[in-house]
């Protein structure tokens, strides 16, 4: 039975259960920063349930450009857990070897790419792996995220251009959190962001990113409009960022007009009222699933905090696919005895 | 640093109306490390501008103000987030006086966090300084310290061409340097003598300079220590009268060893006191590989990396 | 009387005289470079009325940024054909002691700024200006001229940007041309170009750039719209570029289809008819403004000719206003005797 | 070196048809110095793409096609226009291996033209091999002449790492050296010794090389003369040998002296030859200033200059 649309029961309360995953693993990475175990986090918090819709209604082929704050994305995507774990303790089972801040992901099993910090500089890989997609016929299409920030960039017009040029199938998504760590949107420019595809002939569309039934409703239109092959899209999820820019930021500077306790606007609240309006969930399975979802976390984090980090030597590997002379030489330094 | 800094721009603002300040977070968040706080308060949003997420279009437009009477202190947020804005520093701003026969002028600063230690990985940890001091018509300084922070600030704010001013936030509130009020210059282009020493030289700047003076101090060393202040250009007289005085010659910097400053360094002395030298130059650098986000602390030069130069040079 | 609107018959003719004089100089130099005289050139034949109805309509005070493509615009401002060139012959007169390439002007007199080579670095300098100009209170707008490529750069974004956030006084006029090098416009933007400041909230306007009544009436409202502080505007002037990129491009490769003589798209042709229809020139007066131009242009050349170049050592001034040890060294180095 | 650019380009397509070819004017008109001539009649416009005025976004699209299975080619007209590019070179490309733990590769090729003598001023004459030789992850290469111009772009193309290929575009016409048929590799990292000598020794590469070698044979020098050809990384051994042989080592190069090539070339050896040298290791270079229109004559290294620096080593 469909909750609402096409959405079934089921979907929805997966969707509410990784929300709450989410949310319970971001507090536990904050709560970790603070105890010092995990170096900095960017906090997903306000911006989990447009996240979870982007990764309901994207199938397996499709290849996502994520950024640094798509936390809820990944685990509605199906990414272990503990791979997540691993990359924010850079720990030596992190595929990455450690090499990255915490929240620079990359799994590149589900589909995602790889997670740079400078703002916006994934946007125009998108065109080109849209290109290699194409080009060798392969299913599926590129979906990018980014901020309202990453708006501004370079990055965003070349990525734009070039998938208008070329007729690329990317669908860009911009997370529209009012702020660019101090900077309200509205000082980040002076026109709406869903109609600036409309200088590259981009079609675009704002949805309401805070509300799940607004969130698939509005997304499906644009990935049909890419899954079709007439080219890239642009949609803008308003949505909001309730805490702070990431642990190294202190919003009082900035923010004190606002009440940024976020209750209004926290977008699980709202989808948690939804569902005990429609009599799908009761508070009953809302806290046990609250519970299961901290137990989880928990218990995960306990588990992959044992993992040895990585061996100091392997920051040497990877610079290239053999490494030159500099880097062995330079090795064999690191390793001098005292 | 960090408030040396914040009083210096203070003043400066304080003192000349063209001086505006502008980047990201800049105004009301006084910017990410605070050197700018205070200041959007007191001056107002027309003078303290907090601008758009685009590094190229900060540069770019402070150029255009510099050219047009204005005296901007531009921040990138982090050193390693100012190259989209590259081409406008070295084909527009390091060429602008140039290509109009000096009808036009660049009175721009362009102030920047830089250097690793705050496990920032790849992306917060960057020492770029060779990337600028190759092109001509930049001035790039580095202070070490709160007092030359403020020196150098006012010496390039009184220059009418573009400096590059890299701040070591590994030392923005490190030290406890004595500041005086008011506002002073460091002059431009002079290395500080930190130290007088006959046995070896150590140059270096910017973030190595206290892992420097602290080996130097637990080993006794008997070293002459220069800090260079100026990247570019280099103060080639202090570099060729430490190597001449002892033969023996260390260079320690943060940024990459191929192609960074110290090659330079090394190159000068290897061209004009090659005589002199006792032993090989050794350059203690951070790595040719990207930043790590794990294990910096092997990347960064230390105590033990230095004190293994020391004992080859002077063993030699 | 008015030729046409505000138009009077003695501007019409003025117009028409500097387009006149700008062909017969662009030939000039044309034949200069084939001789070895002149270095390069970029020819703007086809250019020449948006150029003229620009500098017609902007004030003394305005800043003009304009490109490697706009002689007739600095003729119709006023700048001496003597110092234009002595750029183009890089001799001992040129403010710019030769550093530059031919075309790559900057006549701090008449209010233009600095040509630079790579394609677009001027817009992001534009909004410095005009906020300069505005935080100093000083009348004039800034207008900034550029190629159909150049809105393709992330230079064009990040001026369009800027200019909107902090709502600057910047008239931008692309010259659409139809080409950037062998790259049709059709290839370079799937947009219409004067829709490109709809994503910044900048409003646009399209012009027929080979018509002087046109290009006046449409420039009008945006120099209106940005004279009366509302912020800056984007003007698209449709022209055609006659010939080749510049001297050292060979169009046959890549406009085989076309007929290049250019004669149904010629502005000056255009405007030469008109004027025949209007009564306001006969043949006659066409004949002897055209020698009277071909006169100046060739007298102009010969005495400028004479002028000698630059010291060599001069490559050495103006890297900084003092130059440091190591200019000075390098000085040194290329007096030393042999 | 332009047909056997193109003859490389158009074999390595041929045979493998993930080879994509892009950059502005790459197409319809063949380049602007004609190395992609006829490619696009060939291989069509899906392999050949004429692509929009935006340097970043030509490199951004190539580093995601390499990413996800293709082998691009990506040109930039002149070297002059990748500073837009500056960004994703060093701060994506460079270190998308590296920050994925080895998990993504680009197998990127990146021509551009360099270096002057073409009347083409500040923005159509710079060599800036300096700014990308200061990259770990990225690969330098630039060729002399038409066979190593072959060979280094096939070894390039089997790379499975950026390469950044810098055409002396000085050269693209000049010299005659025959190039045989179909495909071969010139290893990346090995210089070329182009003469045996035991005077001194000339550590050259590019568009110097040709003005080296007819300075050593109009003056008849006893000269050991290297060509690089690999920038990044260099061939350490080669260097050291050379300047362990001779004790006199002289560098040119066209790029500025300041943190140009030359310098870590001088400090490799400073830091590992230092005995045997008899001599200061002197700088042939380009001068630190922009790249003059006017007098280019002066700006460029020449016989003289040249000739001046071998009397200065010989007669120490
Ligand atoms: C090129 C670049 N410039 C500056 C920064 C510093 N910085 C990190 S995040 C950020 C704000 C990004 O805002 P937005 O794009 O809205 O994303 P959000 O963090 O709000 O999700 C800034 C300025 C950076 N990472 N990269
Ligand atoms: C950044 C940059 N990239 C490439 C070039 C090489 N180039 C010179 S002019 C040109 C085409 C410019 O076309 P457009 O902007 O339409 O101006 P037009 O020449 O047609 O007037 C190109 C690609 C350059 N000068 N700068
Ligand atoms: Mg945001
Ligand atoms: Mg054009």
């Amino acid at each position: 039975m469909a909750m609402v649309g096409n959405l079934s029961n089921e979907q929805a309360i997966t969707a509410y259960r990784n929300a709450l995953r989410a949310r319970a693993l971001d507090m536990k990475i904050i709560s970790a920063q603070r105890q010092g175990i995990i170096g900095f986090h960017v906090p997903s918090q306000g911006q989990e349930i447009i996240q979870i819709a982007i990764s309901m209604l994207s199938d397996k082929e499709d290849l996502i450009f994520s950024y640094y704050r798509d936390l809820a994305m990944l685990l509605q995507r199906g990414v272990p857990l503990s791979m997540i774990y691993d990359q924010l303790l850079s720990n030596s089972k992190d595929f990455q070897k450690g090499r990255q801040m915490p929240d620079h992901f990359s799994f590149k099993e589900f589909n995602f790419s790889t997670v740079q910090s400078p703002v916006g500089a994934h946007l125009p890989l998108t065109v080109g792996a849209a290109y290699a997609m194409r080009y060798s016929k392969k299913k599926g299409i590129v979906i990018a995220t980014f901020g309202d920030g990453a708006t501004s960039t370079s990055d965003f017009h070349a990525a734009l251009s070039m998938a208008s040029v070329f007729n690329l199938g990317v669908l860009f998504i911009c997370e529209n959190n009012g702020w660019a760590i101090s900077v309200p949107t509205s000082k980040q420019t002076k026109a709406d962001i869903y109609k600036k595809g409309a200088g590259y002939g981009i079609p675009g569309k704002r949805v309401d990113g805070n509300d799940l039934i607004a969130s698939l409703a509005g997304l499906q239109e644009a990935f049909d409009y890419v899954r079709s092959g007439k080219g890239a899209y642009l949609v803008e999820a308003v949505t909001y960022r309730m805490g702070p820019h990431s642990t190294s930021d202190d919003p009082k500077k900035y923010r004190v007009d606002e009440i940024t306790d976020g209750s209004e606007n926290d977008p699980i609240r709202r989808l948690e009222n939804l569902m005990l309006r429609m009599g799908v969930l009761d508070s009953a399975s809302i806290q046990s699933m609250r519970a299961q979802a901290k137990e989880e976390i928990d218990r995960t984090f306990e588990e992959r905090m044992s993992i040895p980090p990585t061996e100091p030597e392997t920051i040497f590997d990877d610079v290239y696919e053999n490494p030159s002379w500099i880097q062995e030489e330079e090795r064999r330094d690191m390793n001098a005895p005292d | 640093m960090v408030q040396s800094l914040n009083g210096s721009i203070d003043m400066l603002m304080a003192e000349d109306e063209k001086v505006i300040v502008m980047g990201e977070d800049v105004g009301r968040d006084g910017g990410v490390f605070r050197v700018t706080d205070n200041l959007l308060n007191k001056y107002g949003d027309e003078r303290v501008l907090d601008t758009p997420l685009n590094e190229l279009a900060i540069i770019g437009m402070a150029t255009g103000m510099a050219m047009y009477g204005l005296k901007p202190i531009a921040e990138i947020q982090f050193q390693d987030y100012i190259f989209p804005a590259f081409d406008q520093i070295v084909n527009n701003i390091a060429k602008i006086r140039y290509r109009t026969g000096g009808r036009f002028s660049v009175p721009l600063i362009i102030r920047t966090p830089y250097g690793g230690g705050v496990r920032g990985g790849l992306y917060h940890s960057q020492s770029g300084e060779a990337y600028f001091a190759h092109t001509a018509g930049l001035t790039v300084v580095t202070p070490s310290n709160p007092y030359d922070a403020r020196g150098l600030l006012v010496a390039a704010s009184r220059r009418n061409d573009p400096v590059i001013f890299l701040e070591p936030k590994r030392l923005y509130r490190a030290g406890k340097t004595e500041v005086p009020d008011g506002l002073f210059e460091v002059e431009i282009g002079k290395a500080a003598r930190l130290r007088e020493g006959d046995e070896l030289s150590i140059i270096t700047y910017g973030s190595m300079v206290p892992t420097v003076m602290s080996t130097v101090e637990k080993n006794g060393l008997n070293a002459d220590v220069l800090d260079l202040r100026t990247i570019l250009p280099m103060d080639v007289d202090a570099i060729i009268t430490t190597a001449r005085k002892t033969g023996r010659v260390i260079i320690v910097h943060e940024a990459p060893r191929t192609l960074g400053v110290g090659a330079e360094i090394s190159a000068l002395i290897a061209e004009r006191a090659v005589d002199s030298l006792l032993a090989p130059i050794i350059r203690v650098t951070g790595y040719d590989i990207p930043y790590p986000y794990s294990h910096e602390e092997f990347y960064l030069p230390d105590e033990k990396r230095i004190m293994r130069a020391v004992d080859r040079v002077i063993k030699y």
